[in-house]
């Protein structure tokens, strides 16, 4: 059984209207760049996103919410996007904001079989609204959900024809959390090696965790804000 | 003379003790980072995923995949190393990171902190500062001590939507070091030439004012 | 005739599909690796923090860092990945590992089994088992019918402490496959020779015969 | 301030009698040799151990249990050790058994300020008398607390002066995550290199979460269950 897609669109042909999607990055860091724009090129409508960030207009998630493919976002921090906050203001666009490690560790109970957390993020604050308080030792924690989606998004640097994963520096980020937590995982990768190329010891994410694989092309890797030092 | 930015910066280096990991938040706080004092290590925190921040990469050396927490362009140190977001505010919530130092638009008199939203602007979002202040077990805020319009940013409570509670240690403003105190807003040293009667009148909230408060030293 | 430990293991591979991951106990449930089907591939997983193990290594190939759960020395194969515990139970406990091949010392109309403790002996833990059996998606026990007093293995309910509750989905003994239904097991196939009475005088648990009962084919 | 300490007798010497140790390792893979050999040197007593496993008579944890210093283990599995079970049944060594998954999880949990987690296993057993059952989307669910230990004691393959570890094949293990979880992280190393030597995407625990470090020497390693193909 071959986890190995020709192309994203290929890889996310079966993506429906209204499906719950995590897609991998932070900012323009470590996103799943072809994906992003085959889902753009089947129009597929009315996505819930779970992403740590929303892109920027011409770029990323943005790309996504200039087509209006987007219903709901959760994130931890949506700037740097003026169609989002024209969406937003009009109420074409539903907003949910979650702190970043909330955000990481629902995915991550997800992957881990994990139906909640606890977590300090939040208590007191109207993140809490709603939610169970509950003291530990002396410290209020919020109890927080494991997320459930239909389609992970992620990309990697290298990958292997079984699904190994490495990602590289810090493109890691939410990438492997959510690889973990997909019903399906749909990895691109800029480098796809034969099996036994990866060193067992250096994967961050096993095989066992991605179900699809392809080798993406033409990636931009638009950096969002070049600081330089003299 | 009230503190310039950079001043406020150099003054909170002053907190860091050699072997500190330290989490710095965007715009003043970033700062902090050029006035390590001499003959102490510190290793920087980036909360997507990087233990070990260098400088800004020099001009054709930037790589995309090598950002900040601020999406900036950065370089690594001998001795960094990378992880995932889980992990990143894990490290965070258990307490191994020694110093965060954050900004904010007001604290309150018991230590909460409100840095993330304005009612009737465009709301953003929290990014990692929810976690950050909820988690980190010594927090330093670097702010001014007003706000554009002259109103105080310490205060009895916090009149924006709070980002934590109870949580701040201490904070810098350009005419004070002040601590949170059972009671409220204790001045521990004033800026070079700053009276304690200009801070006061600056300190909505309670400012306990004890003896000769001394000026800071740089 | 019944079935010898091997042809119980052939039996069960039977259960594998192609790109299955799969979690195979110690004892009979092990001698399945050997079995699998021509033309599929399975990778085994060991929950010490292992995907893809290979068979173990030739004399003087060993390497005290390379063992599985039953603390075997082992070899890796094309593919393998290490991580560490959570994450090895993490895959198990969010249903990634497609099927769990364990053995029991009984097991329950209702799908309960019992391996890890015999009340008056000493005890030794339940390792992995119960984190196993509360998770996997697809159990599989693999068991002698009766224990060496002749006692049907498959009761009512289990009188052992148990592992877990209302987990295994089917059973393969010397002497038949059975599936646990919503009113008790459910006979599947008999081994090639034995009678469906022979099966129920040794079954305590409720069995369920319907129509003709086939014999396995290897 | 630096992490580097000469031998075990140093990295080891503040630890007192009723400490509450987290020791690495599944069977004899991957267990703080020279640490052991250094408690036993010490003669501690009364200490609580989290292992995976106690070792056998002669080696691994069995050499600390020969000395009478455990009051306590906390493991998954604890055969192949005569001694251990004679002092259980003599009543001078206390044992909580509990799932594997639990305690590799319950580990994670202090390292990633998480409270307690909830886990399916146990549910309806013994393991689950005295616990908090909770439902969560139709399947049940125990609430184990995080571990608090004085002290976790790794074992490492490779690790630099800022503590930065690189574990090899299976003898990762439990050790990542009781380095993350004690107030302080012990490691031993096969290899002590400079800052810089390890590459920064293959570091399974960063040096945030290890106060100490060591160059272990004479490692044993040795092999439980040998099995050989012909």
């Amino acid at each position: 059984m071959s986890k190995i897609y020709q192309n994203a669109d290929d890889a996310i042909s079966d993506i429906q209207d209204g499906a719950v999607l995590m897609l991998g990055g932070f900012g323009l860091c470590g996103i799943p760049e072809n994906c992003i724009t085959a889902l753009v090129k089947k129009a597929v409508k009315q996505l819930t996103c779970i992403s740590n960030n929303a892109g920027v207009d011409d770029f990323g998630i943005g790309l996504m919410l200039q087509q209006k493919q987007v219903k709901k976002m959760i994130s931890s921090y949506v700037g740097e996007n003026a169609e989002f906050e024209r969406q937003l203001l009009s109420g074409e666009l539903e907003v949910e904001l979650i702190p970043q490690g909330t955000l990481a560790t629902r995915c991550m109970a997800a992957g881990y079989g994990m139906p909640a957390i606890y977590t300090p993020a939040g208590v007191g604050t109207e993140v809490a609204i709603g939610k169970e308080v509950r003291n530990f030792n002396g410290k209020d924690y919020l109890l927080e959900m494991a997320f459930d989606a239909d389609f992970a998004i992620v990309k990697a640097w290298k990958g292997d024809t079984m699904g190994n994963l490495i990602f590289k520096d810090t493109a890691r980020n939410f990438n492997p959390l959510m690889a973990m937590a997909g019903k399906i995982t749909i990895a691109e990768v800029e480098h796809l090696v034969p099996v036994g190329e990866l060193d067992p010891n250096h994967i961050h994410t096993p095989g066992i965790y991605v179900q699809r694989i392809f080798e993406g092309k033409n990636y931009e890797k638009r950096i969002e804000q070049l600081t330089l030092s003299k | 003379m009230a503190l310039d930015k950079f001043q406020i910066a150099q003054r909170i280096a002053k907190e860091l003790k050699d072997g500190f990991y330290v989490n710095l938040g965007i715009g003043i706080p970033t700062l902090v980072a050029n006035y390590v004092p001499e003959g102490i290590n510190v290793t920087l925190q980036s909360e997507n995923g990087l233990l070990g921040m260098g400088p800004f990469p020099k001009e054709g050396k930037q790589d995309a995949d090598l950002i900040n927490a601020g999406k900036q362009t950065i370089t690594t140190i001998p001795g960094s190393s990378f992880f995932d977001s889980a992990m990143s505010f894990g490290m965070i919530r258990s307490g191994k990171v020694d110093l965060t130092v954050l900004g904010a638009m007001e604290v309150s008199e018991n230590g909460d902190i409100a840095n993330w939203k304005i009612p009737g602007k465009m709301v953003k979002g929290m990014g990692g500062a929810m976690d950050l202040v909820a988690s980190a077990k010594n927090i330093v805020v670097a702010m001014m001590h007003t706000n554009p319009k002259g109103e105080s940013k310490l205060l009895k409570e916090c009149q924006l939507p709070i980002t934590g509670i109870r949580c701040v240690k201490k904070i810098v403003t350009e005419l004070a070091v002040l601590e949170i105190d059972k009671t409220g807003f204790k001045l521990l040293e004033r800026a070079p030439g700053v009276t304690v009667e200009e801070i006061v009148s600056k300190t909505a909230g309670n400012l306990i004012v004890e003896g000769e408060v001394p000026e800071m030293v740089f």
